[in-house]
């Protein structure tokens, strides 16, 4: 009996990020709820911009690109399309809290069936490491060199809080990827997310701590621990909303 | 139990998929993965078992890995 | 058979059924195979202040839907006579719903026609059918339309909550039809 | 063959649309392009279809790029600065050669500017205000007919060549009503198939949908296939209608609104025995080269009339033979010209066209 490889719902590619980049493992893990909940001749997936466009070339699934932001609004014209299909959005915290905003919350406002994984890193990776809206008060950013002041730039924005409020009987958790318990975890949130969708109750939205280590300007392990103490903290782990009948 | 295997596992380790990050080693509860002092062909000194006699199985390194690149299988049950 | 072509201008204050009056109009034309165009004025100065719209009906092809120089207007409160009257063509005609304009029109190149279309509507039951009664008396001045193509065409054109109001205005156009009055030699 | 009508040139094109297999409808409201958006969101439940008002214009488009993916027909429709903000979307349905169909129904610009009719839009339309190298099918109705032949004949052409197909109207167009006779409706088993679709990759190869492959290299390969079919594009769908032009001296050349308004002053001048003609162009993209080309060179004239401060023009300029003299009528702004405007510069020309 096979442990532990590689998801069947997934290519052999390489995973194309930086040497300790949370998305391989973010990817991986909605990678092996697929191939549990047997749903890979179902799941459609959309990448949008940013270094979540890469994770299309990660799997074995039908997938498609998306405007800056816009996932959420293409995940929506594929499930009034296909609403039997299993429709989800892999974007980054830019992505979602910044230029997509409107459509993120527009589509949990409607509770439309999809879902929509976020990863926060807390920086925008693929652009060299400038403020994101998620970026810690004090953080360094190419953008802010001095560390995100609030006075000038305001605060964090805590989505899956946010999501929470806005969707009516959705699925909306926060886990992170830093250690092998939290992956566990992780794991466990994905595929309640999914099975929102599947059983058709409503919008679920996953937000993944993760690891930026070419951003923070860190070593891989030491991006570990940030995310124990200095992100964690700002963004505590756990669901927020979970449908009735979940 | 401390220290014995949970179950008679075979890890191996992708030396061309392994960036060299070493979350596998972070969080190795036994300490028995090291770094090669090799490169792979993308220039990264890739990680592998330097002591498997001590490794219990618990698939941490796995779970952990952002590049797949870590494969565990049960050799036999029980 | 003689080519012919008429433009109709149909003005008065949002409310009055203008754009209803102008629709049923060009309906009618288009049972009675002709070419019809109807164009509205529309957006934000559709609510409240005056409306308008342009009906179009010829025996030939209809090339500019919008109307520069009408050969008809039907102007149903005063300041629609006061924007429409000098952009009426030579020889063309003026119906004017008497019940809300007090001036005389000015002028003296025009046939002009009147009827009390909201006293008259108010005489029925409703004023909101002064529109049927001006375009009753249209169609007896200026008969491009049978009044039979027009109460033929009203079930099309009444929204679906009017339904209700088909008797009403179909004695509306028959009263308009009786009513219309040419004014002669009127002077200012 | 139907029964004859009396509709919107907004409700025709949302009739024509349904009767062409469309069951999507995402858009965000805007004047004068609301009756379209009211009629869908009332029509497309009757069919089984899905009208969704959007968040915004660019979600809209959004949604449209997600459908069309799923393999649908699909529309959306906006105005002028709606469109602008679509100018995203329609470039990634572009480079990702997806079909859909946008409807323009333009008002007066720049920026805000105001509801009435205008052609503002054309560069927008034709050129693209989209990134990269790209072009969009466009389609200029000028009667209530066209604003469903065309948009029947618009969701044809985007399946055929997998691109997306705009209608270019303005306020006037579908504002107005005329009779209209409107085009069987599809039978949607009978829509084309299309493979590439997005439908969950059972018991076979995913499929994949992408605006950006992932080399330079095939980057340049996917600009060289877009390049060909805009060529193919090119060769084989220009439309237009010429009037009057057997033995014209003198051309008009104007689209959708401002030919109509021209057509009256054409017929006007025709009428006292001046030997004027118009060229209408349908396809404002591809432009119809090929009424020009072959054109006898007896024509040296030609008036171009624009609801703009001249766009058009400059596809009239790159068509017309060589010592042609094109001269522009026409204002941005809402402006719109009288039939009297144009008789008067066709006379003009006329007086001078000896001493051209």
């Amino acid at each position: 009996m096979k442990r532990f490889t590689r998801p069947r719902s997934m290519t052999d590619e390489m995973v194309p990020y930086c040497p300790g980049c949370g998305h391989g493992i973010a990817i991986r893990l909605i990678g092996e709820a697929i191939d549990e909940l047997g749903i890979q001749g179902e799941t459609i997936g959309i990448a949008p911009v940013g270094c979540a466009v890469r994770s299309w070339r990660l799997y074995r699934i039908d997938m498609m690109q998306a405007p800056h932001g816009r996932g959420p609004a293409v995940a929506t014209g594929l499930k009034r399309a296909l609403p039997e299909k299993i429709i989800f959005s892999y974007q980054g915290d830019g992505d979602s809290a910044a230029i997509g905003l409107a459509e993120l919350i527009h589509a949990a406002l409607r509770c439309e069936k999809i879902t929509v994984f976020m990863v926060n890193n807390a920086i925008y990776g693929a652009t060299g490491g400038q403020m994101a809206p998620t970026t810690l008060i004090g953080q360094y950013s190419t953008s802010y060199p001095e560390g995100r002041d609030p006075g000038l730039v305001g605060y964090p924005v805590k989505m899956a809080e946010l999501i929470a409020n806005v969707s009516r009987n959705s699925y909306s958790a926060r886990v992170a990827v830093n250690n092998a318990k939290n992956v566990l975890s992780a794991k466990k949130a994905i595929v309640k997310a999914f099975r929102t969708q599947l059983n058709k109750l409503g919008f679920s939205f996953v937000e993944i701590l993760s690891p930026c280590p070419t951003g923070w300007k860190m070593t891989p392990v030491e991006s570990l621990n940030w995310i124990e103490k200095e992100m964690i903290p700002e963004y505590p782990l756990g669901e927020y909303s979970t449908p009735k009948n979940l | 139990m401390k220290g014995k295997p949970l179950k008679a596992v075979k890890v191996s380790f992708d030396p061309e998929r392994c960036k060299g990050c070493g979350y596998c080693s972070f969080v190795c509860p036994k300490h028995v993965i090291g770094f090669s002092e090799n490169f792979n062909s993308r220039g990264f000194h890739y990680a592998f078992l330097n002591d498997p006699e001590k490794c219990i199985g618990c698939g941490f390194c796995a779970l952990m890995c952002p590049d797949i690149a870590i494969r565990i299988e049960v050799i036999n049950k029980d | 058979m003689r080519e012919w072509k008429e433009k109709i201008v149909m003005a008065g204050f949002g409310g009055q059924g203008i754009m209803l009056m102008g629709k049923l109009l060009a309906y009618a034309g288009m049972f009675e195979g002709r070419n019809v165009t109807w164009l509205p004025s529309y957006g934000p100065e559709m609510r409240g202040g005056t409306a308008n719209c342009m009906v179009i009906i010829s025996t030939g092809r209809i090339a500019s839907p919008y109307i520069v120089e009408p050969s008809s207007i039907i102007v149903m409160n005063q300041p629609s006579l006061d924007k429409f009257e000098k952009a009426v063509k030579s020889n063309g005609l003026i119906l004017v719903n008497s019940s809300m304009v007090n001036r005389a029109v000015e002028r003296r190149d025009l046939k002009v026609f009147k009827v009390a279309a909201s006293e008259l509507a108010e005489d029925l039951g409703s004023v909101h059918v002064a529109n049927m009664v001006a375009l009753g008396a249209y169609v007896k001045v200026k008969p491009i339309v049978k009044i039979e193509s027009l109460e033929k065409s009203l079930s099309s054109v009444l929204p679906v909550y009017r339904r209700d109001m088909l008797k009403l205005n179909r004695r509306a156009l028959k009263l308009g039809f009786r009513e219309a009055l040419e004014v002669e030699g009127e002077t200012s | 063959m139907g029964e004859k009508l009396l509709m919107t040139g907004n409700e025709a094109c949302g009739e024509a649309a349904i009767r062409a297999g469309c069951r999507f409808f995402f858009a965000y409201p805007i004047t004068p392009q609301n009756e379209l958006l009211e009629y869908m969101a009332r029509r497309l439940p009757e069919v089984n279809g899905v009208f969704l008002q959007s968040e915004s214009e660019l979600a809209a488009i959004s949604m449209v790029y997600g459908a069309s993916a799923a393999g649908k027909r699909v529309m959306t429709a906006s105005s002028a600065c709606g469109i602008a903000l679509m100018q995203e979307g329609i470039s990634y349905l572009a480079a990702s050669q997806l079909p859909c169909v946008i409807v323009d129904v333009t008002r007066a610009g720049p920026g805000l500017g105001r509801i009435a009719p205008s052609q503002s839009d054309y560069r927008q339309a034709t050129r693209g205000g989209g990134d990269g190298d790209y072009n969009v099918i466009v389609l200029g109705p000028a009667s209530v007919q066209e604003m469903a032949d065309l948009t029947f004949l618009a969701f044809d052409l985007a399946d055929k060549y997998r691109n997306p197909v705009m209608i270019l109207a303005d306020g006037m167009l579908g504002q107005m009503m005329e009779p209209v006779i409107l085009p069987d409706p599809l039978n949607l088993d009978k829509l084309p198939m299309k493979p590439w679709a997005l439908t969950g990759a059972k018991n076979r190869r995913r499929n994949l949908i992408l605006a950006a492959p992932y080399t330079d290299e095939e980057l340049i390969a996917l600009n060289e296939e877009l390049n060909r079919k805009y060529r193919a594009i090119k060769a084989r769908e220009q439309l237009w209608e010429n009037i009057y032009m057997e033995d014209a001296e003198i051309v008009v050349v104007a689209f959708g609104t401002s030919s109509r308004i021209a057509t009256e002053a054409v017929e006007n001048a025709r009428r006292e025995g001046i030997k004027v003609g118009m060229i209408r162009p349908v396809s404002l993209w591809p432009f119809p080269e090929k009424a020009f080309k072959g054109m006898d060179t007896s024509v040296k004239v030609y008036l171009v009339v624009e609801m703009n401060n001249g766009q058009m023009i400059e596809d009239v300029l790159l068509s017309v033979p060589d010592k042609s003299i094109v001269y522009h009528v026409g204002k941005g702004g809402g402006w719109r010209p009288t039939p009297r405007l144009i008789y008067e510069e066709i006379i003009k020309l006329w007086r001078r066209r000896l001493t051209i």
